[in-house]
């Protein structure tokens, strides 16, 4: 018998993961929807528009429901739907700030003042409304522990300095939640977007925009100051939910490759054959498959355990869904411009969109190495 | 999800039960998997483990009792899988019998071979092997040669020549895949027999595997008796049925998900602990930042595969693809087991030399010999190649590779 | 090995006109490499830079005199090569046309092609472009449908379609593969030209890469005239010919090992620098263990390819397997140079998308659209896929994949 | 234009890689002695024998010149041959502790007291005697500085106490060569193997057996102790023979198995076709041949390297050969088993004799990750 060491037990699914009939629903009227109103040709029009999403996406989706189910009035969600929802909105890559306004809602919900509360969920839910939560900033900070952006009292108020980046749809937020740290630890504010210096930054990925932001000397008032008793457990959450909605979409991606390297596969001939004949081929696609299977495992399984009571198991199961989801994506891209030959490598081919989504994404909230790095101090300890 | 109070009572009662019976290790080195089997001895104390299971009443919640099982019951089967792990307790020596042989002769067999075998195999009092395999057919397994006759009588005999037979030396049944009828192609001429081991005729060479050890054999088959109700199924429905016995072998079967995750968790368990116990300059290879990243990598997708063990039986969230978790598994598992035993000899560093003979040898030698074990899972039962092709053209459609 | 005192003093006075000579940066962005060359401004600048430094004399050591060039001087041409990457100076925009179409219209061409073409190729004064690809002839390139039929004059018509064709909006020339045979097979039918891109009936539309850039294109050719000599070499050895272009292409040219050793060092040297002026936490990315562990690995990988490239032109040390080296360090290079822009990108964090407009981006954005370029070699010139079989069909002498 | 750093010069070596005529001869009558005297089926033979070597072995090779080379009496060597012969050694596993002799006469005769190299070296050139060199000690240990073998002086002369692992061929050794660590510094002695408590080790390597060595409070005289001016180069030299050897010994055991298996892959048909015209069989043979031929050029550099004046330079060269050799290696062995199938897994195919070689190799004289640690402090410096 081998000696063994105990690992750190992690909330196990229920055998029907949780899987109801209404998240089938959820499910298939998502895919109905988006089949009809998100293309690649529609992701072509919006690359160059100022905005990036069509104004008509974020009704729609309050319509449909998505907000809602993301941005409950009493803090609670339900986090499986939200991740499968983020899948397939991965699937078709649909630009819009639905998963950063939610990470936002989450936040707010749970950590604003009932002034706050009151002032921007109900627009976020109807759709009316943006927010993001500026969780990087430079020199790959984004733990709360870690943040360099200050906040000094003064006199009643504050006065706020630093820098955010990567900042989903910050352009186009009506306001930002900044996470920053005082002399009492972390202070969370809400600020709408006139007061603060905004710079849409440009990146390859045309279907999430992003924005830096810069405040120096910023006066608040405590009405922008959510409570800070909630603020560590809401950011910790709010990283939890952002974590876990990107490892969802980079299964849709995973998906997407998938499917479409898999069809040209069986088109594209030559020595004679389909190429997906070729074992050169069809085993690449292979290892893409089973990896966002495994990579969809642990999503599910995550999102289970964001809704339950151990958070610190949900925080792990959360990095390793975001760690493999995020190299799974990475290699199912990487094959997915392979495979296609030179077609592959042009613009026309709709696997660079997929392509770029996936390498802009594997940085942010923590890179794969420092997801390692977490992981391995569970299970471990030690720095 | 909480047990219900009638499986929580069981699971107690079971757990008692362990705590009593699981035997201390005998005076000689156990094999890792059923696969290592070799001597007399470690078979017997193998077998008396299995059949005082069996006789306290926790083996064969996937049998009838009619058929000297428990009842289908897959929760309290789950759970005797879960607590057999936990209490580190032997693995069940016939194992080809209880996950291969077993459930095809349930699904396959008529009243009278189910009556006759399934008891005699659930108490490991009938030791099964496996007679597909053979020099000429391994990936490409329709080919093989092996052939029954049917006689004026009905009985068969058979001839032929099979590999890669595991407990032969033990076992006192075969399931035999030979072909029978000629002039259809070569999926229709094969018929699935239960072919009993004792025949004059049947010879059994031990094989050596190449980290030394034992446990698998050739079988030669020259004009050897088998009675006429040997044959399972119809004659020529062999490849059905026997692609149904390899999706058992590959996992497929409706075993516990959460059996198989335990199974994971204790391979991660020792590799987590070789890092904590190797020293390495002035502490541990638990300490050192790259190890830890590559434990790290191997957990994430450890705890990957024993979640997707379980969610395969969760339907609904199976509903596009339902063919790939059950045909991926043991693909996955079997490349991930030898990934891991390979970093656990990397942190053994120079040590990772010494055998089981040595008794120096660090974790006793195990890690080498599990290394070079990981090869029988990721070639036996379909190698990892024919699986990627069985993925792509079943799962994906691709089109043939053949 | 010192050098020659010749050699030497070539060294010290090509460094010191280089000094002189090396233009400083435009203000637009310049490409990474001839294959992104897409705006005139960007042409005309690179031009301008080849022609200086043929006017210099320090272009064409690998043709004779009287064709323009400097006389076969493998050690001058060594030496230039090693300079220009020492100094940082820009690439030659004639690419294509130095190492592809060059050395194949040399040994192949006719006295009158070569004295027509070479110095004009050399001096960038025409600059070529190559079709060989078809949307429908990729990796299998030979079943091309692009056709030229020759005229009573002994002129040719062409039509087709090809792609992937780097540089042909500014080409005076391409070498061209089409098929002029009938009733043979799809190797003997094929013949190789060289083209005149000013024809009617030619025009090239421009392709973007998945990147955004452009400097790649498809070329439609609708009855397009070809005077009789363009054709290079013999009718229906038109596939020999390409092979030998396509050995040129997949670096298996004279090109010096030096060269190509100092075109690692340079990429190696850039992902260090990345890894030393990035910051992570409190310090920089090189002084994470995990981070260093995989620099170092690339570092050995890199040093290993640079090698080879040496040892590539040490005809004795090679006499197993002369193929090898020049078959695989296409392969090799371009995989190898994939990894390391990724391990950039991944370096680089969140800031890995931020693309070449965003004047914060760290290092310009070049990594990420190094990355995505890494797939033009690759895709380009073989893919990995095809060098692969060769490799193993005419090294490894396995039998054929098809 | 991207930044560079400037990246540590190595040594190049020169355009014919200094490889001459007389190295092909060398290459050529090893091949062709190798070819006639080494076997699998000896292998198989010797498996069980105690001593592990035909006692013909070493006074054959003496013969043919392999251990001049190695061990000339001035102390110099070319190191190019001696790579070359431990590759062709490699490839047909011949046991022998021509290897570990030759790195002791190499220590030996760099730091040996003229007494001492009278004693060893003649006998040593002619096979007659054998030597080996302890590098290894528990733990992981093998670096000079960090050695845990103590030697203190005791009067006129010393008291030595430590233990050593992995002494390659230790058990049937005339004399053991300790590196120990004095009040002073590196201690170098040479030990009848009588005076030492050794016990042979049961690896699963059969074709290089090795020793443990105890010593506790072992008395020795000035007379073992070697020139202690000379001590830390030599072992310095030594070590970098000793991992230039393992390393060219894994290219020949690459190229071995990349034999077997494509000849394998010609001859096994299934589904009507010889199994190497599958991708899944091609490609990662194609792998094999391309990681040993950047191997190959590695250890050769390393191998003109070690006979120049940079030693750090040729110091990395060797450790970067010793790393790529090792993966590539394991890499190659464990194609060997996998694409041979069932037959792969039996004793009956020659793999597994490789298949150990590799593994026990990959941790000596440093294991990759710290191999990699060492080559990083080169190139980025700190620890």
């Amino acid at each position: 018998m081998q000696p063994r060491s105990p690992l750190p037990l992690l909330p196990l699914p229920p055998a029907d993961f949780g899987y109801s009939e209404a998240h089938a629903q959820i499910q298939a009227s998502a895919r109905r929807w988006l089949a009809e109103h998100a293309s690649a040709a529609e992701l072509r029009r919006l690359e160059t528009d100022p905005v990036g999403y069509a104004p008509s996406t974020l009704p729609a989706l309050a319509e449909l429901g998505w907000l809602e189910l993301g941005c409950p009035a009493d803090g609670a969600m339900d986090h499986l739907s939200v991740a499968l929802l983020a899948e397939e909105q991965g699937r078709r890559l649909l630009p819009s700030p639905w998963a950063s306004t939610i990470v936002a809602a989450a936040l707010l919900a749970q950590a604003g003042t009932p002034e706050q509360r009151e002032r921007w969920l109900p627009p976020l839910v109807a759709g009316q409304a943006t927010l993001s939560v500026a969780f990087q900033e430079p020199r790959g900070v984004w733990h709360p522990e870690q943040l360099r952006s200050r906040a000094v009292r003064q006199g009643d108020g504050w006065q706020l300095t630093g820098s955010k980046l990567a900042v989903a749809w910050g352009q186009r937020a009506d306001a930002l939640l900044l996470p920053t740290r005082s002399a009492e630890g972390l202070e969370l504010f809400v600020v709408e977007r006139g007061a603060l210096e905004v710079v849409a930054e440009a990146t390859i990925d045309s279907t999430r925009r992003s924005a830096r932001l810069g405040f120096t000397g910023l006066e608040l008032t405590e009405r922008e100051r959510l409570e800070p008793s909630a603020a560590g457990a809401a950011l910790g959450g709010a990283l939890r939910l952002a974590r876990l909605l990107l490892a969802a979409e980079l299964v849709g991606v995973s998906e997407a490759v998938l499917a479409l390297t898999r069809d040209y596969a069986c088109l594209r001939e030559q020595f004679g054959k389909p190429i997906g004949a070729f074992q050169a081929v069809k085993h690449p696609l292979v290892d893409v498959l089973t990896e966002l299977e495994l990579s969809r495992s642990l999503v599910l399984s995550a999102a289970l355990a964001c809704g339950g009571p151990d958070e610190a198991g949900a925080d792990t199961l959360v990095a390793m869904a975001r760690w493999h989801s995020a190299e799974g994506a990475l290699r199912a891209v990487q094959h997915g411009v392979q495979l296609h030959g030179g077609y592959g490598f042009t613009k026309d081919c709709d696997v660079h969109f997929y392509f770029k989504r996936a390498l802009a994404s594997r940085g942010l909230l923590g890179t794969n190495v420092e997801l390692g790095a977490e992981l391995a101090r569970r299970l471990f300890g030690g720095s | 999800m909480a047990e219900s109070d009638a499986l929580a009572e069981f699971r107690r009662t079971l757990r008692g039960w362990l705590a009593g019976n699981v035997p201390p290790p005998p005076p000689f080195k156990l094999p890792q998997t059923f696969l290592e089997v070799e001597t007399e001895a470690q078979f017997r104390w193998l077998q008396a483990w299995q059949q005082r299971l069996y006789d306290a009443g926790y083996v064969g919640f996937d049998v009838p009792e009619e058929y000297g099982g428990r009842g289908i019951d897959p929760a309290r089967q789950a759970i005797v899988a879960e607590e057999l792990i936990e209490a580190r307790a032997p693995f069940l020596v016939n194992f080809i019998a209880l996950h291969w042989a077993g459930p095809t002769i349930l699904l396959f067999g008529t009243e009278a071979q189910k009556r006759r075998l399934l008891r005699p195999l659930l108490r490991a009092d009938e030791i099964w092997c496996q007679g597909f395999s053979e020099p000429g057919a391994g990936s490409d397994l329709a080919s093989l040669q092996a052939r029954a006759v049917q006689q004026a009588d009905g009985s068969w005999r058979v001839t032929g020549h099979k590999v890669w037979t595991t407990v032969a030396h033990f076992a006192r049944w075969m399931i035999l895949l030979a072909r029978t009828e000629e002039g259809v192609n070569k999926y229709a001429s094969l018929s699935y027999f239960l072919c009993p081991m004792e025949a004059p005729g049947v010879s059994v060479q031990p094989l050596v595997k190449l980290n030394g050890e034992g446990g698998f054999n050739q079988v030669l088959f020259d004009d050897a008796p088998m009675p006429a109700d040997a044959l399972l199924g119809e004659r020529g429905q062999g490849w059905n049925i026997a692609m149904a016995t390899l999706m058992f072998e590959r996992g497929a079967a409706e075993r516990g998900g959460k059996e198989r995750a335990a199974a994971f968790f204790a391979q991660l368990g020792a590799l987590v602990a070789v890092a904590e116990r190797t020293p390495l300059g002035a502490g541990t290879v638990a300490e050192d930042p790259v190890f830890r990243q590559r434990v790290a990598a191997l957990w994430v997708e450890g705890q990957a595969i024993a979640l997707s063990a379980m969610r395969a039986s969760a339907t609904a969230l199976n509903a596009e693809r339902p063919l790939a978790l059950p045909l991926m598994s043991k693909l996955v598992a079997s490349e991930w087991a030898q990934r891991l035993a390979e970093l656990a000899c990397e942190m053994l560093g120079p040590e990772a030399a010494l055998s089981l003979e040595d008794p120096a040898a660090p974790f006793g030698g195990e890690w080498p010999r599990a290394f070079m074990n990981s090869f029988g899972m990721t070639i036996g039962g379909g190698t990892s190649q024919i699986l990627r092709n069985i993925l792509g053209e079943r799962v994906l459609g691709l089109p043939k590779s053949k």
